[in-house]
């Protein structure tokens, strides 16, 4: 099941690249992460049917889209994916209702009523229905670009930077959206971000790519609380998933989360208790203390146990520790570190303030 | 041998015939329908391409040529009704000089006679370092006849190299009308209505063949009798005395 | 010819009326074809491309007469082609009205096909990709992308043709002759007053009305294109 | 005619020679006002729009004959520009090849500026913003970006041109006539031997020699053509 | 000195817009901050002269650029503004070597020697200098375009979110070569972003814009750390900046800097000593104790005041603090703050993490 991507590519001329990609992507959403140029959008256009490999293979849930061998190559618009364009490519002859609508005409069954306007209110495009692409500013095309995807009731969606060019505040409101298409209606969705946090709140699975290779592909919880990871996605953006429970909304605009090594006090969210949450926690928000610090602003202090260190060329450190059954990572001083005699075993509080667990960085889990 | 004007209705015919007859077959057309009642049908363009077209099977019933070959090669290829051949009009061939805006009125009263062109005469003089215009030399019938005209008076070699050549006549006529070369050989039916240009010279009797137009009934198997009766009769009419008035007031010379 | 005159005339206003069905009909059932052909010659290569590239252009390249003639050849009634459409639909072009429209339709192919295909290869094959992955097939990304981005070289195409159709007379005249009603279009008649001694002004005439029918045509089309291109808009 | 001989015989190569010489010519030098022209069209509202994009097309609208004709009213040496390009720079078209080059140059002139001009409708002006604000005054911005960009189009105008050039035959023989060696090109030499019985095969060669120059300059500017889109790539 | 803008503009067609935008920016970087639709291109292309507003005026360094009622209206190749568009806009005919150089051709003076391979190589493009833009990446693409804008020796540069299709590790290399420009070079820069973290390390001002007004507009520091701008700016990227100056670089990766409350360890930085910086610590990353916490792995504790208050509408408070003489921002929660008992007066250690202090929140101060 899920999607399964093992191709190979070289683009010739100057400087040439070449791609050597394989990953397996299981339902939900695959993050596909990596620094400009290292070939994310060829791997994207090669699923989308775009781009045909030289030699591989693609196949999604157990149906071959491409082989290069012999098999079939499903045309582009027979593998109905809703793809995302890095560019928002924008029909520009059409008005943005009907850029929005062209997919639907040609996507099998019935749209599920008022659909369409949901997705025009969370994407704030309602006002601009009538306009051409060629007046809209920057971000609202990328908007109207995610509107069109997604309202083309694809079996799989292809994100290439979707949110680059929008505001924190209008990411806010197309994650949720999101993680409700991956949760609800089964979606998965192969994304493509910078933006770590965008990554570590959606994705079931992280795939790192490196200069056209796949350095690092797995479930996101171990890839993202991984110490040797960590490098490789960006040590600024290090941070582990973990799994948690509502268990309360207090009065004072708080809501409680279980999670396997204690509580969480988190800002108010909307979940109702007992829904299954992923959280987020940067590594570089996460203080460490020996003892059990007293009177901080930080509601959350829990306690671990240091599982492994690894000392950075800078001067830093991070530190993965076990948190009941789960891992976290914290970044710290190799001062700190050697003033508080980190090492594997040792044990230590570890203080998270509530509101460093920003609202993205809260996802639904899966499954 | 005029066909009855009191026919209920005659049918009608479609003459081809070549563009430099226009003026006066309009004429004799309308002469025929006020005769006879009958309508005509009446397509203008180069003696070849007509020729040709009836080769291919045009809807023609009469054929006017403005040379005697292309009309030769039907009548071999016996795309001619047996016997229906006739020259219908004649035609000259003049030397024509611009008439330079000086004279205005465009009478030709002041114009010096015209000269008879004797062997040997030095044309290119006469162009004072212009063109000859003429239609195409070996091509267009006015142009072959004007090149054999030249050629019999043992002036072609000479001239040749300052002749410039035209796809027809009238634009021969034109190149000296605007004054572009001085002289040029056309036939006396252009030369005479043009005010912008005198006639300078004309070619001795024999220079020449004979400038004919031929006319004959196009064989078409499928034609009704009626059409050919009326067909044969319209090439009588052409020979006929009205005609020949309508002819003769263009200048065309008439067949003996 | 007095002053006015000719509108009262009924051997021009035949002209005319036939001048512009020649024109239109040949505009209307050349620009199809046109188009596929531009896709072709744009789009895909294939072994006979440069062959096909060559017969569009070749009207432009033969001397009209010469057209006109190979066109005799082939679909005068006895002609193959000509023949066989006689035969199979009983369409005679020959010498009738039809055949003009073809004559002028042929002229004017190859610069409709250069237009449109102009215009083709400005299209962002992006946006048609985008298309098929929205679920598009084929024929719906031509119609609902490619052709309507084409538009503009496709009215370019088709005010071209018009005016090439209009003004076509070499070619119709050595295929179908200048029968009047028939075939005998305002260049047609415009050569024949020529031809004739004196002739020139009512030529002149026939010239204003021609010019003043095409300019119509090109105002038109103007009009269009340039509401078709603020849609279009910067993209 | 025997078999290849046309190749030897001297007046056939000297109207090739001659055709190639005025195509050649007509189309280099039309190409420069063509592409300010169809700027102006393309870009420009000014009052005399509507006039000007009318007079391109005219020789399209009008019988070739009418064209020549026109063009002898107006170049000839009595005609007043003829006249005053004589007496300012001794520049003679009448009877001259340079006449047969304008003729040609006059009729490809509308096809020439309709290609470029939709080359130029599809360039993205924001390119040339660009360019703008990078410091380029006007004439590098066009000459560094939408020159380039519209290559494509002047090619195809070009091509257009060079076709309708090598084809033309009605208004250069009403203007300058046919002289062998000076204006006598290949369609004259063509028409010719079409107007007398049993000239078609011999019509024939010159048609076969005449489409063999025109797909050899169709081939090399496909090839340019192909280049150029290459590097303009997908942009 | 300086950009001053005072425009207005309207676009028609369905939901149209109109600009009323009034602010002056000093030397140094302008950041344009709002959200997606709120008018920032269209306030850069009336500076850039892509746009001619319906009314009012646009002056740099005294000198007229436009104005509507009839003074000069410089075209935009005279104003020698490099500008970096939201999209790349890169001329798709040249190669990427020829795009670099194209604003060189017609800038007066001389290049400075190696600025090309300078800028060439701080972007990451050497390899691709021989291919066309058609074959780029789009982070390649929007690399080159800051190239092609950097070497036009412009005397401003207005940048429309050049970093947003970046990954952190190359925008890390490219905002310090524009800090560089700021204070080295004195090239002013009008700079539209979307991340307060840019914004907050590059600007000497802030220009807030909401649909199609200013908002609030001064200098960073100020704007920054107040209390009432916070939600304008957005409440996860509150922040103060303070500026410090080098004092030691230590042997364990750590440098020292000194701030008027003190002292704050940061990971190591190329600056010499002595050199002045500004340092912004986001407001979410601080926390408080009303007594000296001790043993925590964060080595930045900080003595300050609390000078106001703002309760959200959430969970969340707002803490304005002064520290030594400078403001800073700390986001708690609402439970914390009154379980601290913070009011106005109240004395406060500020704990700050020293990694939380970014690689990319430390800037050079200006002048
Ligand atoms: N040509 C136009 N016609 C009509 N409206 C326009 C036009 N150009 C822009 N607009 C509108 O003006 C508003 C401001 O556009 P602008 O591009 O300045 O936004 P922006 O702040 O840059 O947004 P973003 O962050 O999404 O790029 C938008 O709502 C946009 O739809
Ligand atoms: N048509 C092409 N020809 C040659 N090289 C290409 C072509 N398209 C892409 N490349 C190269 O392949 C590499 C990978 O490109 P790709 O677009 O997949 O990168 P990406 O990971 O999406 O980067 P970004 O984050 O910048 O969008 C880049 O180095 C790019 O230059
Ligand atoms: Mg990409
Ligand atoms: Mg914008």
């Amino acid at each position: 099941m899920g999607l399964s991507v093992d191709i190979r590519h070289d683009f010739g001329g100057p400087g040439g690249f070449s791609l050597d990609a394989r990953f397996d992507a299981p339902p939900g959403v695959t993050a596909l992460f990596g620094r400009s140029g290292s070939g994310k959008t060829t791997v994207v256009n090669a699923v989308a049917g775009l781009l045909a490999p030289r030699e591989g293979r693609i196949a999604l849930d157990g149906e071959v889209l491409f082989d290069a061998a012999c098999g079939p190559r499903l045309a582009p618009h027979r593998r109905r994916l809703g793809y995302v364009f890095q560019e928002a490519r924008l029909f520009p002859h059409l008005s943005l209702r009907a850029n929005l609508a062209f997919g639907a005409w040609f996507a099998p069954g019935r749209a599920a009523p008022g659909e369409f306007d949901r997705v025009v209110e969370m994407l704030g495009i309602g006002p601009l229905l009538d306009r051409r692409p060629g007046a809209l500013s920057g971000g609202e095309k990328q908007r109207a670009a995610i509107g069109r995807a997604l309202l083309s009731r694809p079996r799989m969606l292809l994100m290439d930077e979707p949110l680059a060019a929008l505001d924190e505040a209008r990411k806010a409101e197309i994650l949720p959206y999101l993680e409700r298409l991956r949760d609800a209606a089964g979606v998965p969705i192969l994304y493509v971000s910078h933006a770590m946090a965008e990554v570590a709140r959606l994705a079931t699975t992280v795939v790192a790519m490196e200069a056209g290779r796949v350095a690092r592909a797995g479930p996101a919880a171990e890839v993202l609380s991984d110490l040797e990871a960590a490098p490789a996605l960006g040590l600024r953006d290090a941070g582990a998933l973990l799994p948690g429970v509502v268990a309360a909304h207090h009065a004072d605009g708080l809501t409680e989360v279980e999670v396997s090594g204690g509580r969480l006090l988190l800002p108010r969210m909307r979940a109702a208790p007992g829904t299954r949450l992923r959280i987020r926690i940067a590594a570089q928000e996460v203080i460490l203390s020996r003892t059990r610090p007293e009177g901080l602003s930080a509601l959350n202090i829990l306690a671990g146990e240091v599982v492994g260190l690894r000392v950075g060329e800078g001067g830093g450190a991070l530190v993965q520790l076990r948190v009941g059954e789960d891992l976290l990572l914290a970044r710290i001083t190799r001062r700190s570190a050697a003033a508080l005699e980190i090492a594997p075993g040792a044990a230590c509080w570890c203080v998270v303030k509530s509101v460093a667990v920003a609202r993205t960085d809260v996802g639904r889990a899966t499954g | 041998a005029d066909a009855a004007p009191s026919d209920p209705e005659p049918p009608k015919l479609t003459i081809f015939a070549a563009a430099s007859l226009k003026t006066a077959l309009d004429e004799i057309a309308e002469a025929w329908r006020d005769r006879t009642g009958g309508a005509l049908a009446l397509s203008y363009a180069g003696s070849s391409a007509l020729a040709r077209q009836i080769e291919q099977g045009a809807p023609a019933d009469l054929f006017v040529s403005a040379n005697a070959a292309w009309m030769d090669r039907l009548d071999a290829a016996g795309l001619l009704r047996e016997g229906s051949r006739r020259d219908v009009a004649g035609n000259a061939l003049v030397l024509v000089a611009h008439r330079d805006g000086a004279d205005p009125a465009g009478d030709s009263a002041g114009d010096p006679a015209p000269e008879t062109l004797a062997p040997g005469a030095d044309l290119v003089a006469r162009l004072d370092g212009g063109r000859l215009a003429m239609a195409l030399v070996d091509a267009v019938p006015a142009g072959i006849y004007g090149r054999q005209a030249l050629t019999s008076l043992g002036i072609w070699e000479a001239t040749a190299p300052h002749v410039a050549q035209t796809d027809n006549v009238r634009a021969a006529l034109a190149l000296v009308a605007t004054g572009e070369a001085p002289r040029g050989v056309v036939y006396a039916t252009d030369a005479t209505p043009e005010p912008r240009v005198r006639i300078a010279g004309v070619f001795p009797a024999g220079a020449h063949d004979p400038i004919v137009y031929p006319a004959a009934a196009v064989a078409d198997p499928a034609a009704t009798p009626e059409t050919v009766d009326a067909a044969l009769a319209f090439l009588d009419f052409l020979s006929g005395p009205e005609a020949r008035a309508a002819l003769t007031r263009q200048g065309f010379a008439l067949p003996d | 010819m007095q002053d006015g005159g000719v509108w009262l005339d009924p051997a021009t206003r035949e002209a005319l009326a036939l001048s512009l069905k020649v024109a239109l009909w040949s505009t209307l059932c050349a620009l199809p074809p046109a188009v596929g052909v531009a896709l072709l010659l744009a789009r895909v290569r294939f072994p006979g491309r440069a062959l096909l590239n060559g017969v569009v252009h070749l009207p432009l390249v033969l001397p009209p007469v010469a057209t006109g003639y190979l066109l005799l050849m082939l679909f005068g009634r006895r002609g193959p082609v000509g023949g066989w459409l006689e035969e199979t639909f009983g369409l005679v072009l020959a010498f009738r009205w039809t055949g003009a429209a073809l004559a002028a339709a042929v002229m004017a192919f190859p610069l409709m096909v250069r237009a449109i295909r102009l215009a083709i290869e400005a299209v962002d094959p992006k946006l048609e990709a985008a298309a098929a992955t929205l679920g598009a097939p084929r024929w719906a990304v031509f119609g609902l992308v490619t052709l309507p981005l084409i538009l503009p070289g496709v009215l370019a195409g088709a005010v071209l043709g018009f005016a090439r159709a209009m003004g076509e007379f070499g070619a119709t005249i050595t295929f179908v002759s200048s029968i009047p009603g028939e075939t005998r279009t305002l260049p047609a008649a415009i050569y024949a007053l020529l031809q004739s001694p004196g002739g020139e002004d009512a030529a002149l005439v026939l010239v204003a009305i021609s010019v003043a029918v095409s300019m119509a045509a090109l105002l038109v089309s103007e009009a269009l294109a340039s509401r078709v291109a603020r849609r279009i808009g910067a993209g």
